[in-house]
């Protein structure tokens, strides 16, 4: 049996649950309580769990991501939210020099099972500053775990699975997908890191994605359909570690992959996707790999600039069209 | 709104006022000068709001109705080429800084006559010109840059001085305490103005500080301070004209808690639940606006109503040039990323 | 050297020395165990140094020699199971909670018998057993994250007391202003000492802050606060333990200010030019370890003797250990770096 | 006329030239002045320009940083020296969010010409705190410019363009490098930024480097001339904007490419060379291309672990041979 649920509501059940389940579990960060969470995540939890786990935080992401961090290395088990992953970039050097590191520096005596989660990539025309995809920074890091689910299901699942892993695990969300709805299994649900899923089969093209970003690759995947190009969609749901198994078995049979993701190009998920997949499956590959990301410039606030940077589906439509015309990117 | 009626009369004429002779008044002239101010910042947010709503306007909009002495006070203590540096609540600072409503509400409406071009938005409220060295998204981002625009003063001996502008939510990041102890450390000629509007989002200062007189964070840094209400605008001005005059005169910086209070919620987004009706409506009592307004009795209604329609003539004028200017095209992208060739 | 010389008999005899009778002096032989720990610490430091200067030891190492005082007294203030965090000049502090000379050498030979098996080194001396979390790398790092075992301890209200030690060098940087900051707004059971040595590297106090008191930071957090010098182990005891109580019986924070000097640069690569002969002489004429060996005159010499020939055999005995051990192998590397299995 | 200069003294005498030619450039950072510099680069500057233009920072990274772009957006030309570039994690959001931002976000308005510099990735046994490749995350970002000079010529000549350029510019130094001897021209002597170097040409393999890599590529080309096996070493010198001409008319010839660097393999600068040149070159490449980077682990202490961490001359000639021997990485 499945219900519909919104994403923000799938994240909640999966915070609900484990807080039910493990009280060394808590929330902390801005907005998170009184305010029921600047998106709503967290909505009546602080009346559920009380204020001695729902904490709200003053604006101090060094301060409250390091606090997350030492109560996890006492063996607490702290869910911290960002208000979005953009603040993260304040709190960079706890993610990177602790977090990551605690477990390594101390031979091993020390673990850190903490989860940092929050909107990630871009909103609506919230500008530079605010639309950041920060996974292209974490998932560069050893010691942390990085994941970017797309639909409700996979949101709770993963989410469940992330507050019971031992290492620091980053969870990559988008304000643009809370109010997605999507059927989420009824009972215990627990998706394992690590794993990607065929979103949709398909035969003459892999195209790769992640979070909202997976949504754009089946609507190019629908409009290519329709002149005949059978697209297979891979939503990647883990992005560190990264499923390469499911990506070389899509390649072997395709001969051809798009990665698609939010995220400037130089570096990054997509670069890395792209190395790996031309050295592991080299002589499979009918074409270069080939990327649609978010153009290479700071995010305009005009509303039509942002979304021409911002990958959409003819994008991906045209990529793929000029790939199977042997395109070489040339 | 009840608290802006006074502000803004329901009738936008008349739109050509006759002439009224003036007084020889020249501190209700100063007045009338800041209420005007006061009045444009009022009326721009409270057009922003609409076009907001009707979809317009995009992204985050945080406006800075009930503040507008804060800003507007702490300006008239400059001199015109002095810097000024604030958050993304900055519409109000930038009209007071001397930004023109045109390009304040153009780059709302994301158009290429904004002015950032329509790449900042509301929150990126930038002016070279006027040397309102802009509106940052990141909290307590923006104070060591401050603190740097100062340095740069003191390096040239210009004899600028720097005005930052921040909430009392920042007073708690560490940009914060980097960005106003380098000043303090090194005699930087600035004022760091907290706008204590009493909410950082929906989080009231006891539940994010420890101690709820900002302004004692001065101590641990053996830095002036002071720390008002800002009702009056003229009391603000005179206020800030202290901490001025000992930035540009001695070279030390000083911490200025001003306190106020947002009428609307902190954002467009949000209901302000937080609060109540009866705290809301106390502090709209204290409206700036409304008190500048009720001070210039002797200024005369006429001229008063004078001021009220050029100041309704010209947020027109601005909502039409921002409507029919034309957006930014993809080209301006490249060239606003990197001076010169294009790094990739 | 000089200054060593009380505490370092040139010739480490006697190894296996004659019993000698107890005095019935508590307080004597409470001094006497705290003198034990500080020699301890000096002598595994000049060996320390002795093992770098012969290539045994790499990276970089930062001596706890001049401070011993500090740490011992300050964790002479604790229980058993409270927790202890500091910064890169960690030696003393691990050893003062009760790491062993063996595990502590072993890490500096880089071995895998080393605490955090050879893969940490100087910077990074952790002891999971005897709640000794760690020394870090990175300046302010780790202020928050001593905050956040604070606050686990008040989540689980397990009694126990964080205490959190850095260099007067970090309370400039923003993870001091929040760490502290989030202690105070919550009422954490912590004690922050503040090793104010006088210099971070070669910048002196006066170079890097606007006040030169480190304590009156306090004031800027609403926070209790102390301040005193470091020359005698059982004052530091004394004012760390009512800092101790207050964490303890009303969980709330407190800044103290320990001011002591290292006798050696900032670390092996630092000639410390930046001050002078005098002022070096100066200090070490103020000795700590030497001071308390004289208030054990009462002690009796020959049981001084005694635990000096103790601690002479300890180190012996974790040098010989150290450098037996073996080195770890690449295998380590990947288990230590994830639990469970890798992620790439 | 050349003279022979070490690496330090060749960014020393590119600092005196710009300090002295325009009294805008003033260098900050921690013990850059009395101190005369953690690792002497700037030794002897305090006496010759004064506390005015070479000052002595605390420690408070996101403070002096800030401080340098503020100084720059009003017209100053601040160097601000890290003292190392781990310790610019706590400065990141500056950066990232400032910097690289501010000229696009004021409409063109604002410009931002400062020189953030020091060294770079692992220095000998300072553990994972201290042994950041940090290019692999600022590389990232459009707005910024990040060059890693191998040779002292380079240093001076980039080091001297970077002052000069309107943009920010990030120089990736090595503390294994600052010692290092080589030849620099006399006189006005300028690197333009974007350009890569042929360090060695050769004809079997394109091996792609920079920074101390270099070296380390130039080891091993020389122990492969040995078997007879001719590798073209590039010394990319400058990594955004990276020098795709260079590396294209190599890999068109050699038909094989190695890329070599510190830092972890997860995305970065070397799998953003995979992807460009995978899409630019598909057809000339007669086997995947390789990296060999650090290992993907937080830098261990101990002195053999992190030997075998960083890329040696070894592992580079191993990678190669068995590339030719058609080693497609699986
Ligand atoms: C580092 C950082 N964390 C979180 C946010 C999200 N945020 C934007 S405004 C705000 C509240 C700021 O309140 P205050 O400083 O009092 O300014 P006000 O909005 O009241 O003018 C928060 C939490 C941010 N922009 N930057
Ligand atoms: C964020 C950061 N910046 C710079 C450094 C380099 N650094 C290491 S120790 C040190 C001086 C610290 O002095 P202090 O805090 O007084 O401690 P002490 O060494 O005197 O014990 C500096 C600048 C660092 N480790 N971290
Ligand atoms: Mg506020
Ligand atoms: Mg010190």
């Amino acid at each position: 049996m499945t219900r519909t649920l919104r994403f923000r509501e799938a994240l909640r059940e999966a915070m609900v649950e484990e807080m039910d389940r493990d009280d060394r579990v808590f929330l902390m960060g801005e907005e998170v309580g009184h305010y029921q969470g600047a998106y709503k995540v967290s909505e009546g939890l602080l009346d559920r769990f009380g204020a001695k786990r729902v904490i709200d935080t003053p604006i101090a992401e060094t301060g409250f991501a390091g606090v997350g961090i030492g109560a996890a290395m006492v063996g607490l088990r702290p869910i911290v939210e960002f208000m979005t992953w953009n603040f993260s970039a304040v709190a960079f050097d706890q993610i990177l020099n602790n977090a990551a590191k605690l477990r390594q520096m101390s031979g091993g005596q020390l673990e850190c099972p903490i989860v940092f989660r929050g909107p990630n990539a871009s909103a609506r025309q919230v500008g530079s500053q605010h639309s950041h995809a920060m996974e292209h920074f974490y998932a560069h890091v050893p010691g942390l775990k990085v994941i970017a689910p797309a639909f409700p299901a996979d949101a709770k699942g993963l989410l469940k699975a992330a507050v019971r892993d031992d290492n620091p695990v980053l969870v990559m969300e988008s304000e643009t997908l809370y109010g997605v709805k999507g059927e989420v299994p009824d009972g215990e649900h627990l998706v394992a890191i690590g794993s990607a899923r065929v979103a949709r089969p398909g035969t003459d093209v892999t195209l790769a994605a992640y979070s909202r970003m997976t949504y754009v690759a089946l609507e190019a995947a629908e409009a290519l359909a329709k002149e005949g190009i059978s697209a297979e969609v891979i939503d990647l749901r883990s992005l560190r570690p990264l499923d390469e198994a499911t990506l070389l078995v899509s390649v072997t049979r395709t001969h051809r992959l798009v990665v698609v993701h939010e995220g400037w190009p130089y570096g990054g998920v997509g670069a890395e996707i792209a190395d790996r997949v031309q050295r592991m499956a080299f002589d499979a590959l009918d074409a270069p790999i080939l990327r649609v990301g978010t153009l290479d410039v700071p995010m305009p606030y005009s509303a039509a600039l942002e979304q021409a940077c911002i990958p959409q589906p003819d994008r991906v439509a045209d990529t793929v069209r000029r790939m199977l015309a042997r395109g070489s990117g040339r | 709104m009840p608290d802006d009626s006074v502000a803004s009369p329901s009738s936008p004429e008349p739109t050509k006022p006759t002439p009224v002779a003036a007084t020889p008044h020249p501190e209700l002239d100063h007045l009338a000068h800041l209420y005007r101010k006061m009045a444009l910042i009022r009326r721009v947010e409270e057009e922003s709001a609409r076009a907001y709503a009707e979809g317009k306007v995009g992204g985050f909009l945080h406006l800075y109705i009930g503040q507008e002495a804060v800003g507007v006070g702490a300006i008239a203590a400059l001199r015109p080429d002095d810097y000024v540096i604030t958050t993304y609540r900055d519409h109000g600072i930038a009209l007071a800084k001397g930004m023109s409503a045109r390009s304040l509400l153009a780059e709302l409406f994301g158009k290429v006559t904004g002015c950032s071009k329509g790449l900042g938005g509301s929150m990126h409220m930038f002016d070279k010109e006027h040397h309102m060295l802009g509106g940052y998204g990141i909290v307590g981002g923006h104070i060591p840059l401050a603190a740097g625009v100062a340095f740069a003063s003191k390096y040239r001996d210009d004899g600028r001085v720097t005005v930052c502008f921040f909430g009392e939510g920042a007073v708690g990041i560490g940009g914060f305490h980097e960005g106003v102890g380098l000043a303090a450390l090194w005699k930087l000629p600035i004022v760091f103005v907290c706008e204590n509007n009493e909410y950082a989002m929906g989080t009231p200062l006891s539940r994010s500080m420890s101690l709820e007189d900002v302004s004692l964070k001065a101590l641990g840094y053996g830095m002036d301070r002071d720390r008002f209400f800002a009702d009056d605008v003229l009391e603000v001005e005179r206020r800030v004209a202290e901490a001025v005059k000992r930035a540009r005169e001695q070279s030390t910086p000083t911490l200025v808690e001003v306190r106020t209070y947002r009428f609307r919620g902190h954002s467009m987004s949000d209901p302000a639940k937080y609060r109540t009706q009866a705290e809301l409506e106390e502090h709209k009592r204290r409206d700036p606006l409304a008190r500048a307004r009720t001070a210039l009795a002797g200024f005369g209604e006429a001229r008063l109503a004078e001021i009220d329609g050029e100041v309704e003539a010209e947020v027109a004028d601005a909502l039409r040039f921002a409507a029919d200017s034309e957006e930014p095209t993809l080209e301006v992208l490249e060239r606003t990323t990197y001076k010169g060739d294009f790094a990739y």
